[in-house]
């Protein structure tokens, strides 16, 4: 693939009825990611939109030099998700300047000047957290005794896992026997999953409930569950984030007891606003993808569909 | 003027201790404006340590020492220098990187508002002291790319251009050869005339009575007394040094001439034909027969190191081929020489000899242990015996094998190097300045060792900026002048330092 | 050490000698020519003018980094702190001027006074107490970055208009424009050469590098050199750390991870010697170029994701190999 | 020797010991270690499986150190032999099948191997510095890894593969018992045969060695080899105990971990004398550390502070210039009692 582009895009797309799409993408750091960026190609083929595509591995300063470079290449429209809320305002000026309209996806940013991007156009990590949060509520209604929470937290200082932890500690503010005994960071692998819910084993006798701010975490603490002699879905009640194939599968198995969905195939919707965009309609400012809850009685059915 | 009341430079009890050695003991020492004041000693006597101590590189455990009517106590070389007294270490220091230039003047370079200004100065400066010393070299070359005897003396120069009451020179004239020593007395009897401060170690007694005003004898860390030069005679002296009434002069003096046997009518051992490199030395003719000793002669520079280097294949030669033991096979790496029974001390310590992190033992049995492998370890008794048995042949000190090669004096260092060798009993050993900053009575010993070496069939190529030491081991005596080899010259009564000398002079057969 | 030796025994004698000094510089400017010249022809959009200006924008900041960390590995030690440091910049910049609403005017030069400060720290630790610099400064490194995240996990905008002014502001050139951190980055680079050649503390650090025991005992002052090295090192991290403040208005605490490492390589791509004492500041320009051009190489080339990597990858072997083989030719 | 070897221990295992100690207070059955499903359990148990793989790593450097080089592919590495093992197994129809789990070995150490000894070709025979021939594979070598397994994370299912990180042996951990071997037998090799010393000398003094004949080329390919190979095992650790592998993350910044266990061990970083057993040590330490942070519940935006902190307290103390300094009186000329300049001296002058 890494030949595609490069011949039939000589005049840059300036002129011509194929639509010239530059995305630069976060990077390819976990499977969510790789089935975002699958999407995105596979329905631009589709659109007969010409794709250029930038992986920026996880590094603003690189997604930020992607977009720079495609305003060089004058591409009829730029998307991103942003590695960051923060700090793209000096280069969507310029984007704005060159008449290049910007769609976000995934992640927002937290810019003020709303006019600086056409769309923002994915989940929302503080409402994920809220459901997950939600879930745990309804569960243990009406039950008065203390419930145990151990988080395994995303990468510090990312997106997801700011708001992730923050959604879900507003969803259960409001009851107080929801006691959240340990919290941190398992970087979003599994390997650190399953080597902080050790430690986390070792040093709290009773845990109730794991959430975990995505599938991988929530898999590799799996394993150290069952290391430690105990039952993952049963001794502890797992909640994660994402709905990977694999979590579906650990649901019907019984070892995840809930998977709040962050859906990555906004490829096809992505699509459709670059065109309406390029056409001059007018988009939404916020399109909200579609995500669901899933439980283990709903995983047996979802997991045959399950894309990523 | 050496009696003058006042000296410049006064140290008191001064005692260092290095774990497990006690370098100085309760140390005295004066020295007087306007007199060269010889510090003597054997290897490992301390002398080294005294300068280092008194200059800040060490912390004395116990002392002071008073400093033009002032006690002083210097943290760092940088305070010393400040204080006006300026020295040469005894391992050439300069920085290898930088230019001749920028060596002589760093941390005093001509400045104006704050930044250096005059380059082409310096180098002019640099050029004028260079050729106090009769140096003619391209001051704006990186230091490394000359050899460690030009290097002594830009060490040299530079320490005497600092204006500075006291002037220490530890062992400058190791590498030498006679007519750079001449140069460098030049120099320092101008600087006394000007009422400057000398202190002066050496290992060469001519040098010390040539020079000296006044000495002082330290043995195992300890004063042994102060001394004028002319009230001393060298059996004194030596004996003094070494603490026993051993008339190793005597020894020096009578050595044998080695014996021009029937060596050159057999097959050589190593016959070099053409060998040569451009930009190193010319292609040039050499043989050597077993247990024939061939000394090679030269001035600085004169390429002597590299056709060294060349028969021993740490360069690689372009041109000619190396027969040994009849068979014509190119020596491309030390490793092929060595596994065909060659050895060679080289002549930076240093940087090519010593792992300084290593201990006595390692280093020692460094070459033995590549020739055989990894795989196959010397066993440690027979290592451990090897070991003891060249420690106390060299008399190596301090005698401990698990020392650190890193802490040892000087001499010490090179008779480690010279041990490494000797175990792996090579048929021909090269020996570049072997006896560079080696006390007389271990000189006396290497020298011996050479002789009975040869009359046990090993061929030595022996190196020497001392030509008396060349006359008076080799058999033949090869010159060299200009990076050609210009004469090979028969050993015999006919044959006279003067003789090479003017040889090399005269460039005479300079096609060679 | 009097000679110095590189892992395959070749006596550097031979490479310090003369001009020959000059040829890494050389040999890598020419690959970074040729390199240049190939992608034009691959990528005709690559040619123009804009192309090379935005590498020089988007490398800034790395460049002023890079610069910095010539003095440390120039006097033969390491600062892998710098990408730390530079986030931790940015991320006080961002705290307190939003914040806590202090004048930018206050907050800019407290910022590098603390960069400078730590890294004199750092410096301080590595002399003194003879800690290796790659671990005080990895430990440096830490706290840094732990540092930010103390400051805020989440990122920090910046919309006091000095900032958001600053970063608007282009400097015009003809057609084109380019931005005044490329200015101060150049400005960086010609007090560097300056300080470099032309004052004492430049000269110590080449002798420290070529050898510290001679130093030393040449009467140089080494300790207060190699803080002061530390220290600039630290002071030019925080000025880029300012720099990307301008370059995105925003602090946030995973800025920079890894920056180090590009900072290195650019340094001994542009042909200095890990071991020290020899190098020069231009040929750190050359680096960060390579670094910049391979970069957008990548982007024009539309690579798939893991592809970048490999390419990158490539792309760097590719140019070592040339780098040296050029080199070869010219010795 | 024993003794300089024992004093070059003593501060990283001071530490190790206190760090250990330090965990009491927040956990005091810390030390405890029970028998859970067939096999021993406990946090200690948990701090010396994670640090398997450290230690390995860590093995490896500590060789290329030696001789004055540095390896960062190693977390790269980490993550390819995961990948290529993974994928390997996934493509079996019996993921148990044992003899499909010793190809995929196999073929993971082999890989890694060649990775190892390209860095080596590149710095021996190129004459590339260590830091850049490695840190090309460092950037493309996570590339190769998510290219091996098209950016996805592979899941495998096979017991035999999930024993080398997370099974079980005599009720040991498989994958400490397969470090302490690798680590027992480089050790013995590097005591027994000439090899550590020779590779000392090549880290101590390169041109030196070359001079007395060292082969010091083949040494330095083969310490990069055995990095490569020891970072593979290692990656097959870690894929091994979750499972799966992962291209992007597993082995992240495992380098710089292993670089400081090597230095917290005591081997000098401009190479030379190194030691192994120091290395462990080492390893052990920063795997405590991380293990400490979990249970007493650091949390997750001050842990690199408090890492920070330890990793400098454990250098300092290391450092005999530090504990010179900072514990012993200071001695010096000026706190001997000054003895008068007029005292007589007892130089003897002849007249
Ligand atoms: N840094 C050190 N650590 C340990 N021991 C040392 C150190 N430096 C010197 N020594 C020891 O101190 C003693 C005196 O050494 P010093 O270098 O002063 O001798 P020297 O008189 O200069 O000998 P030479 O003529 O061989 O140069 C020796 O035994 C040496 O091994
Ligand atoms: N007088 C000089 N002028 C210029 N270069 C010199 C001079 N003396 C030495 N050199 C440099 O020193 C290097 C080493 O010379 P070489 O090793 O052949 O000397 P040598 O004959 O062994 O003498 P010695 O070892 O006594 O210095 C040469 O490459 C040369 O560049
Ligand atoms: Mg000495
Ligand atoms: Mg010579």
């Amino acid at each position: 693939a890494c030949g595609d582009g490069t011949q039939d895009d000589e005049a840059g797309g300036a002129a011509g009825d194929t639509i010239v799409l530059g995305f630069a993408q976060v990077g390819a750091e976990s499977g969510w990611r790789t089935a975002n960026t699958k999407s995105i190609q596979d329905s631009a083929k589709a659109a007969g939109i010409d794709l250029k595509f930038s992986d920026a591995q996880q590094k603003q300063e690189n997604q930020i030099k992607n977009i720079r470079s495609y305003i060089t290449q004058k591409v009829d429209v730029i998307a991103f998700s942003p590695v960051v809320e923060s700090g793209w305002e000096p280069v969507l000026r310029e984007a704005k300047e060159a008449g290049i309209p910007v769609v976000l996806t995934d992640r927002a940013i937290d810019s003020p000047d709303t006019s600086l991007y056409v769309t923002f156009l994915g989940s929302d990590f503080i409402e994920e957290g809220k459901r997950a949060a939600n879930w745990l509520v309804q569960e243990y209604q009406g039950k008065n005794e203390t419930v145990n929470i151990v988080e395994l937290q995303g990468t510090t200082g990312s997106a997801p896992a700011i708001d992730r932890k923050e959604g879900f500690a507003q969803g259960i503010a409001a009851n107080p026997n929801f006691k959240i005994i340990a919290s941190q960071t398992g970087e979003f692998t599994r390997a650190k999953g399953k080597e902080v819910m050790q430690a986390f084993l070792q040093s709290n006798p009773d845990i109730d409930v794991l959430y975990a701010h995505n599938d991988d975490m929530a898999l590799g603490a799996i394993q150290a569950i069952e290391e430690a002699g105990k039952k993952p879905g049963v001794d502890i009640k797992i909640i994660s984030i994402d709905g990977v194939k694999d979590a579906f599968q650990a649901m019907v198995d019984g070892k995840i007891n809930v998977v709040v969905e962050c859906n990555p195939l906004l490829g096809p919707q992505l699509m459709d606003v670059v065109k309406k965009v390029v056409a001059g309609e007018t988009v939404e400012k916020r399109i909200l993808t579609e995500e669901g809850v899933f439980t283990q009685d709903q995983a047996a059915a979802a997991l045959p569909n399950r894309q990523y | 003027m050496p009696d003058d009341p006042q000296p410049i430079l006064q140290m008191k009890g001064i005692t260092k201790e290095f774990p497990g050695v006690t370098a100085l003991a309760d140390v005295d020492f004066r020295l007087f404006p306007g007199e060269v004041h010889a510090l003597m000693g054997e290897n490992g006597a301390g002398k080294s340590t005294l300068i280092k101590v008194l200059t800040g590189v060490y912390q004395a455990e116990a002392g002071e020492s008073v400093l033009a009517g002032e006690r002083v106590h210097f943290s760092s070389p940088l305070k010393a220098q400040q204080a006006g007294v300026s020295t040469v270490y005894q391992e050439v220091n300069l920085c290898p990187n930088l230019s001749v230039a920028e060596n002589i003047f760093i941390g005093r370079e001509p400045r104006f508002l704050g930044l250096i200004n005059n380059y082409p100065a310096m180098r002019r400066r640099s050029r004028e002291l260079l050729a106090r010393v009769e140096l003619d070299i391209d001051v704006t070359a990186p230091l490394a790319s000359f050899s460690l005897a030009v290097q002594q003396l830009i060490a040299i120069v530079r320490a005497v251009d600092i204006a500075a009451k006291v002037v220490i020179l530890d062992e400058p004239t190791s590498s030498l050869d006679a007519d750079e020593v001449r140069q460098l007395f030049r120099v320092m009897r101008r600087l006394k005339e000007d009422g400057v401060a000398l202190l002066f170690v050496s290992h060469f007694l001519e040098q010390i009575y040539e020079i000296s005003d006044r000495m002082t004898i330290l043995r195992n860390g300890r004063l042994v007394g102060e001394w004028r030069t002319d009230e001393l005679s060298r059996i004194e002296l030596v004996s003094r040094m070494i603490g026993k009434e051993l008339s190793v002069l005597e020894e020096l003096e009578e050595q044998p001439r080695p014996e021009l046997s029937t060596l050159e009518r057999q097959e050589p051992f190593l016959q070099a034909e053409a060998v040569g490199k451009t930009g190193l030395v010319a292609p040039f003719d050499l043989a050597i027969h077993r247990g024939e000793v061939v000394g090679l002669a030269g001035l600085l520079g004169s390429g002597r190191t590299e056709v060294a280097r060349l028969l021993f294949g740490a360069d690689r030669a372009e041109t000619g081929t190396i027969t040994i033991d009849g068979t014509a096979q190119p020596v491309r790496t030390p490793r092929a020489a060595i596994g065909r029974g060659i050895a060679f001390l080289p002549e930076n310590r240093k940087t090519e000899g010593l792992v300084g992190d290593l201990s006595v033992r390692d280093n020692i049995i460094l070459a033995m242990q590549a020739a055989r492998g990894w795989m196959r370890p010397v066993p440690p008794r027979r290592r451990d015996e090897l070991i003891e048995k060249y420690i106390a042949a060299l008399s190596i000190r301090p005698a401990d094998p698990g020392a650190l090669v890193r802490n040892l004096s000087g001499g010490n260092q090179q008779k480690v190097l010279l041990a490494r060798w000797l175990i792996t009993q090579p048929k021909l050993l090269i020996l570049d300045e072997p006896t560079r900053g080696i006390d007389v009575g271990a000189k006396a010993e290497i020298q011996r060792l050479v002789v009975s070496l040869a009359a046990d069939g090993v061929s030595v190529l022996f190196i020497s900026a001392e030509l008396e030491e060349v006359l008076r081991l080799s058999h033949k005596v090869a010159v060299l002048r200009d990076r050609h080899l210009v004469a090979e010259l028969a050993n015999d009564e006919s044959l006279t330092a003067d003789r090479i000398m003017r040889t090399i002079a005269s460039g005479e057969g300079s096609a060679a | 050490m009097t000679t110095l030796t590189t892992p395959t025994g070749v006596r550097l004698a031979k490479v310090f000698t003369g001009r020959q000094r000059y040829v890494p510089v050389l040999a890598t400017a020419t690959v970074l020519v040729l390199m240049w010249i190939g992608a034009s022809l691959y990528f005709p959009a690559f040619g123009d003018l804009q192309v090379l200006l935005n590498v020089f924008k988007d490398n800034a900041f790395l460049l002023v980094l890079a610069v910095g960390m010539t003095f440390v590995i120039l006097s033969g030690g390491i600062d892998l702190s710098v990408g730390s440091v530079l986030a931790l910049s940015t991320m006080l910049c961002a705290w307190l001027v939003e914040t806590h609403g202090w004048s930018p005017g206050v907050v800019i030069p407290l910022v590098m006074v603390i960069g400078a400060l730590g890294g004199s720290g750092m410096g301080a630790i590595i002399h003194y107490f003879e800690v290796p610099p790659f671990i005080a400064t990895l430990a440096g490194m830490f706290l840094a970055r732990g540092l930010c995240y103390v400051i805020s996990t989440d990122a920090i905008s910046i919309t006091h208009p000095f900032f958001t002014d600053t970063a608007n502001t282009m400097v015009p050139l003809g057609d084109y424009r380019i931005d005044p951190s490329v200015v101060l980055s150049l400005i960086v680079v010609a007090i560097a050469f300056v300080t470099l050649h032309y004052t004492r503390f430049g000269r110590n650090v080449y002798a420290i590098g070529g050898s510290e025991q001679s130093a030393l005992l040449m009467g140089l002052p080494v300790a207060a050199t190699k803080v002061a090295v530390y220290a600039v090192s630290g002071l030019c991290a925080a000025s880029a750390g300012v720099l990307y403040a301008f370059y995105t208005s925003a602090g946030y605490s995973n800025t920079g991870i890894g920056m180090e490492l590009d900072a290195i390589a650019a340094v001994v791509i542009g042909g200095t010697l890990l071991t020290g004492g020899s190098g020069f500041v231009l040929g750190t320009v050359l680096g960060v170029l390579v670094f910049g051009v391979i970069q957008t190489i990548t982007n024009f080339a539309d690579l798939l994701s893991w592809w970048t990597r490999i390419v990158v990858g490539a792309l760097l072997l590719l140019f070592i190999v040339l780098q040296r083989v050029i080199g070869a030719r010219k010795t | 020797m024993t003794g300089v070897v024992r004093s070059r221990l003593f501060w990283p295992v001071l530490v190790l010991v206190l760090l250990l100690i330090g965990n009491l207070f927040f956990k005091p059955d810390f030390f405890a270690v029970r028998i859970v499903d067939g096999h021993v359990y406990g946090s200690l148990v948990d701090i010396v499986r994670f640090g398997a793989p450290l230690a390995l790593v860590a093995l490896g450097m500590t060789l290329v150190i030696a001789t004055g080089g540095i390896d960062l592919s190693v977390g790269s590495v980490v993550s390819i032999a995961g990948a290529v093992a993974c994928l390997h197994i996934s493509r079996q129809t019996d993921q148990n099948a044992l003899s499909g789990v010793l190809v995929a070995v196999a073929m993971a150490l082999g890989v890694s191997l060649l990775f190892g000894a390209w860095n080596g070709v590149m710095v021996s025979r190129i004459g590339v510095q260590p830091i850049i021939a490695t840190l090309i594979l460092m950037v493309a070598g996570r590339g190769i890894a998510q290219l091996i397994m098209d950016g996805q994370i592979i899941t495998i299912n096979s017991s035999p593969y999930k024993w080398i990180g997370a099974g079980w042996l005599f009720t040991l951990p498989a994958s400490v018992l397969i470090a302490a071997v690798v680590i027992g037998v480089t050790a013995l090799i590097m005591r027994r045969s000439a090899l550590g010393l020779l590779l000392e000398s090549v880290g101590g003094n390169a041109e030196a060695s070359r001079l007395v004949g060292i082969r010091s080329r083949s040494l330095v390919l083969l310490v990069y080899a055995v990095s490569g190979l020891c970072a593979g095992l290692a990656g097959l650790m870690i894929s091994s105990n979750v499972s799966s592998a992962d291209g992007n993350n597993a082995g992240l910044w495992i380098e710089l971990d292993a670089i400081l266990a090597v230095v917290i061990g005591g081997t000098a970083l401009t190479g030379g004398r190194f030691s192994i057993g120091g290395t462990v040590i080492g390893a052990l330490v920063i795997q405590t550390l991380t293990t400490t942070i979990y249970t007493t519940g650091v949390p997750p935006e001050t842990t690199l502070v408090f890492k920070a902190a330890v990793v400098t307290v454990v250098c300092l103390l290391q450092s005999p210039a530090f504990r010179e300094k900072v514990f012993r009186r200071r001695r010096g000329p000026r706190s001997t009692p000054p003895t008068s300049a007029s005292e007589p001296t007892n130089v003897r002058v002849p007249a």
